[in-house]
């Protein structure tokens, strides 16, 4: 990987050097745990409950990659999200109550209800400009968000998520192109758990990885391990001020594991149980936990502390969403057009 | 001998026969194979044809589509699945400008005995991005055939017709209907392509729907018989090209004209429908011929507003009322 | 004051005038720039507006649109140029699946002024892949504002109109029109999205007509003309939103309607005119609703055959006979 | 470019290890001399005579890469073409008159007139199977032939022509990333003329080459100078081979320069003068004939002969074409579907 920047894990000992005040470090892991206990309640809305259908795709075992990445990013800069966005939601902030409320289909929703989980995270008080089911779509359209930001010299950038399926669609080829040729400054971050649906990485992608076949386009291009958010927050900061700095594309590939099934329903029987057992070892939210702890940052009481009014947080969100509206609809037909 | 399966698993047979039946029949698509397809329409094929012949593939669509029309210009019968309707929009230029002109553009030189298959999931709550029911562009592409079949009998012998079939054909399954169940022969049988088929007969009006709304046409008819109204319902099964004396026919009979399907109304099926019989049979008609389509806005999550956007029995019925 | 100018100036006219006004509009697409369109619609933006305004782009039609619906997100006016028709097919999901879909799935978060602008060949020997008239499409896409002009005044206007529209507007132009002339003023002025314009009145019957073939439609009245037939004339202009009342007053006031379009017959935009008409004026009509257009078969690249091809005059007069 | 295999010009001393006899040298220059009078006749048909309409695209300056590459294909092998097809054709023994036929929408022509120049190097009996004028789409459709000929254990393969435009769309990533995945025999070559109708190369790709770009699919690449068919010969044979042998995809980017303008029509002023001049100097067909006059395999007084040959057959093809007739347009319904 002769063109990549490799961004190991990080050691205990350098987490002094990244610049993060211990506060910071809580923060971050409390939003680890917000995203960890959110999706373990819906998952049970789903399989237990019933009381959720369609389809949703959780994010456990990600949490270190929205985090990480979000952390590096200020607030005016544009993030471009996925169908797998509850994770980028809420690691930007979106409340509970308005995610869950869209995965319940009800009108306090980010989306009022008419995008459902797969379109959750679309939510532009919050600049997430797009969550899209269409895999590697956001694309080509963070090329033109980061068009338009160039256009009005705006600092701010736009990050894009997507997977390491994405990789192989025309879109991905098309869209790192336009920004590269174009230099519009956009970070693509390919959050790699391994896996397409049921398609392993190795059957997916001819290159062995995706960040080095990006620096292809002439792009600076990081291989990061994405199950600590320190080493994600590092790279990130560091792509994203290149980024800001060249109005150019840098492209982040983050190593992770899909700890669930494709969707909420998928078994996912289809992976060796050894690789399963492996990453799930491995836990992005359990390592980072552990590390603040041992780092004297957090007791381990803190910790169940935090950890309880997160679950108690994601329990009113349901609790609220349950009880929320449907939109009338009637009122449909006024989100066609803006214009007549 | 007949046994009571359903539409999933008559499709599955359908692949499993044609592909026992013919060495050139081969399946790929994302996670066909090792999983046996999103829902679970090729299971099983992986183990009983191999890796040769069922083969999993990145997320390319249009690349799927593209292997297809060049698998078929070489002489096999590919059968490409597409997850869903929606994804097709990636693989448009391939089916519409390749598939559907190769043999024509040539001069007659090449055949392209392909198979799309996807699936409409309107009805599960997926919202706008993947519950699109496309099917009426497809009415507009010369060269491709167009398949959407109703019933676990009708999509199994469609499915059978169309892999033995030598042109493209476009092979649209409903999503919600991969579990109903219905009487499949166990003996081998196929549906022809392009013909229509009369799912019950009447006098009273007739009422011509596609696909999942062929189930609910059936419901209204019951709810019309009881009020004394004989609705004859036809399902079209190929809408390209399209069985119109059936059509016709009916119409010269029963002189009155509901139209269904699962689109947006404007541009619709439907619409192509009834602008042929108004042209082909207007002295037939005794009242105008009312469409029930989906409205013209994208399909909502929210599971209540998704039911009341689609087509149901109840607004069948309403529109077979308006113009008895 | 006003001049006779080309279909391409009017065009050109109207993008100067709407990124002089407006700074958020930029213009890119394959060959704008420095050569100014393969079409020379975008002659001389470069110059006016520099390379920051106008952008060639490499040969990737789905990041085309797509980065249409990003610049449009973040507040620009992007006009984007797709060479062909045709090769809109590769640009389909971003444009059905994405832009048209945007503000509704998002309840209403966002807005999408963008204008992809492109062209249909047909009747240039351009043969099968780069002759398609896809537009009827688009009549089923909620979400997508649709413009064919078919005069250099309403060419102009009408482009004005879809770049301060605030929503996504596809506007397809008629490659064989750039170069016909005609009346446009010199002063500024719009044309309003979603009105008919009736290019000649009429009491016997309504001939409505899309894009090129109102030329022929004007032709074919004249004809009828020196038979004592007085046919009105109907350019719908925008086919989503499609201007009804307009469409159906004719109907009501002439009792006959023909309609006519360059795609072909089955699935086209005629055919959603007649269904439409049968559905709301069915009283009024008093013979069948007959539809001028192209067969059921690709286009043929030989310039005879393709001259057969194509709705003429000649077929229009016919058709009206038939039902007259 | 570590992961390329670079072939430069070919020296004359070189020509006798290439282990071609003079015979076949002669045979290739005869076909590169084929497509260079026929183009030229075309091109004056268009825009002196004014007897052919519509689209148009020449092989003027790249006759090498037609010859060289094909030469190193057997009769059965398979070639998917392009618009820019028409010396694709006659390097395959399309003949002149149904290549000529096909232009004047006749029924002789290879398509019945149905395909027009665009498609006029579609001709199954020469195991042409495809001419697409769609820029990239024929890379994926390449790799379901190469598919089917694994398929059925055939020895042959498919070579996909395409242009450095090709490069830029989805159907180039998609259709190799597939191929190099289930390693299909396919030989990509992509030949770089340096312009994508008025786009130059280095404004289109993100990447300085075609050929180290692919190589990052995991392919052996070769990057070729595409105006020797002599060097482009070397490198295909090689090519060949390996594709055959490992039935995995071989890519080969020749670079190149279109003489004229993308279009028949197009003057191309967007080109600087000197640019053009260069590689005008560099005149493949030029450059090959003296050297195999050079090297005694020919002398001047024969070449004119060939020459004199070649354009008699050219004009015999225009007067043939000329007279022939139309296809009667009831006939056209017969070629929509196989069945019906
Ligand atoms: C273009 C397209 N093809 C197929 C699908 C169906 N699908 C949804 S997600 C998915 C797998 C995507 O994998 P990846 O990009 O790795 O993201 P992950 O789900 O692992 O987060 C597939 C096949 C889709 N939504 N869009
Ligand atoms: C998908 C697509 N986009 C645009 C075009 C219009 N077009 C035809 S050829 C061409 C340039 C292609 O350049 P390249 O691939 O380098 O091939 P060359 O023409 O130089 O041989 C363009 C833009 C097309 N035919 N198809
Ligand atoms: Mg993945
Ligand atoms: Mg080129």
């Amino acid at each position: 990987m002769s063109d990549v920047i490799v961004v190991g894990e990080t050691s205990v000992d350098e987490y002094c050097d990244v610049g993060l005040t211990p506060r910071e470090m809580v923060d971050m892991l409390k939003q680890m745990l917000e995203i960890r206990r959110f999706e373990e309640r819906v998952e049970r809305l789903f399989l237990v409950e019933g009381e959720l259908i369609g389809p949703c795709h959780l994010y456990l075992g990600q949490e270190a990659i929205a985090v990480g990445v979000i952390k590096a990013l200020t607030n005016e800069d544009i993030v471009v999200s996925t169908y797998r966005g509850h994770g980028h939601a809420l690691a930007r902030g979106v409340s509970m109550e308005m995610l869950m409320g869209e995965l319940y289909g009800r009108e306090i929703g980010t989306c009022k209800g008419l995008g459902g989980s797969m379109h959750s995270a679309m939510y532009v008080k919050k600049n997430i400009l797009m969550a899209t089911a269409i895999v590697g779509s956001g694309i080509p359209i963070a090329a033109g968000i980061a068009l338009g930001l160039k256009y009005k010299n705006s600092d701010n950038i736009v990050t894009c998520f997507f997977g390491d399926g994405a990789a192989t669609t025309g879109a991905f080829h098309e869209g790192i192109n336009m920004a590269a040729v174009l230099k519009l400054p956009v970070l693509y971050v390919c959050e790699n758990n391994q896996y397409a649906y049921s398609l392993p990485f190795s059957k997916s992608f001819a290159a062995g990885n995706v960040a080095e076949f990006a620096s292809g386009y002439g792009l600076r291009s990081y291989f990061v391990y994405g199950n600590d958010v320190i080493s994600v927050y590092r790279a990130s900061r560091e792509a994203v001020e290149e980024v800001r700095k060249h109005k150019s594309p840098v492209f982040i590939e983050c190593r992770t594991y899909r700890q669930k099934g494709h969707g909420v329903y998928d078994r996912a029987l289809y992976r060796p149980k050894e690789e399963v057992d492996e990453w799930l070892r491995n836990d992005p939210v359990m390592k980072f936990s552990r590390r603040l702890v041992e780092l004297g940052v957090l007791t381990e009481e803190e910790l169940k502390n935090i950890d309880e009014d997160v679950k108690e947080k994601v329990e009113k969100a349901v609790e609220i969403a349950r009880k929320a509206k449907v939109l009338e609809f009637g009122e449909l037909f006024k989100y066609l057009y803006s214009s007549r | 001998m007949s046994r009571m399966i359903t539409y999933a698993e008559a499709l599955n047979e359908a692949l499993r026969e044609e592909m026992r039946r013919d060495e050139n029949v081969i399946v790929f698509g994302e996670d066909v194979a090792v999983i046996g397809g999103a829902y679970r329409v090729t299971k099983g094929l992986l183990e009983e044809f191999g890796s040769r012949r069922v083969l999993d593939t990145p997320i390319s669509e249009a690349a799927i589509v593209g292997m297809a029309v060049g698998a078929a210009l070489i002489g096999l019968r590919p059968v490409a699945e597409i997850m869903y309707l929606d994804f097709l929009t990636l693989g448009m230029d391939q089916l519409v400008t390749h598939a559907a002109k190769a043999r024509f553009m040539s001069g007659g030189q090449v055949k392209l005995p392909l198979v799309v298959r996807t699936q409409y999931s309107l009805g599960r709550v997926h919202a706008s991005q993947h519950s699109q029911f496309l099917a009426p562009w497809f009415l507009n592409v010369p060269g491709l055939k167009v398949v959407l079949p109703s019933t676990p009998y009708d999509a199994k012998g469609l499915l059978k017709s169309s892999i033995r079939d030598d042109d493209p054909v476009l092979f649209i399954e409903s999503g919600v209907l991969y579990s109903t169940k219905g009487q499949v022969p166990a003996d081998e049988y196929l549906v022809p392509l392009g013909r229509a088929d009369v799912k019950k007969t009447g006098d009273d009006v007739t009422i011509v729907a596609v696909s999942r709304t062929v189930i609910e046409a059936l419901k209204a008819a019951e709810k019309l018989m009881e009020e004394g109204i004989n609705a004859e319902v036809i399902d079209p099964r190929t809408i390209n090209p399209m069985d119109w004396d059936t059509i016709l026919n009916s119409v010269r009979k029963t002189n009155r004209l509901v139209v269904v399907d699962d689109g947006h109304k404007t541009g619709s099926i439907s619409a192509e429908i009834a602008a042929k019989v108004v042209e082909e049979a207007f002295d037939s008609l005794e009242g105008p011929i009312i469409r029930v389509n989906s409205p013209d806005i994208p399909v909502p999550s929210s599971q209540p507003l998704e039911k009341t956007f689609m087509v149901s029995a109840e607004k069948i019925v309403e529109a077979v009322l308006k113009i008895i």
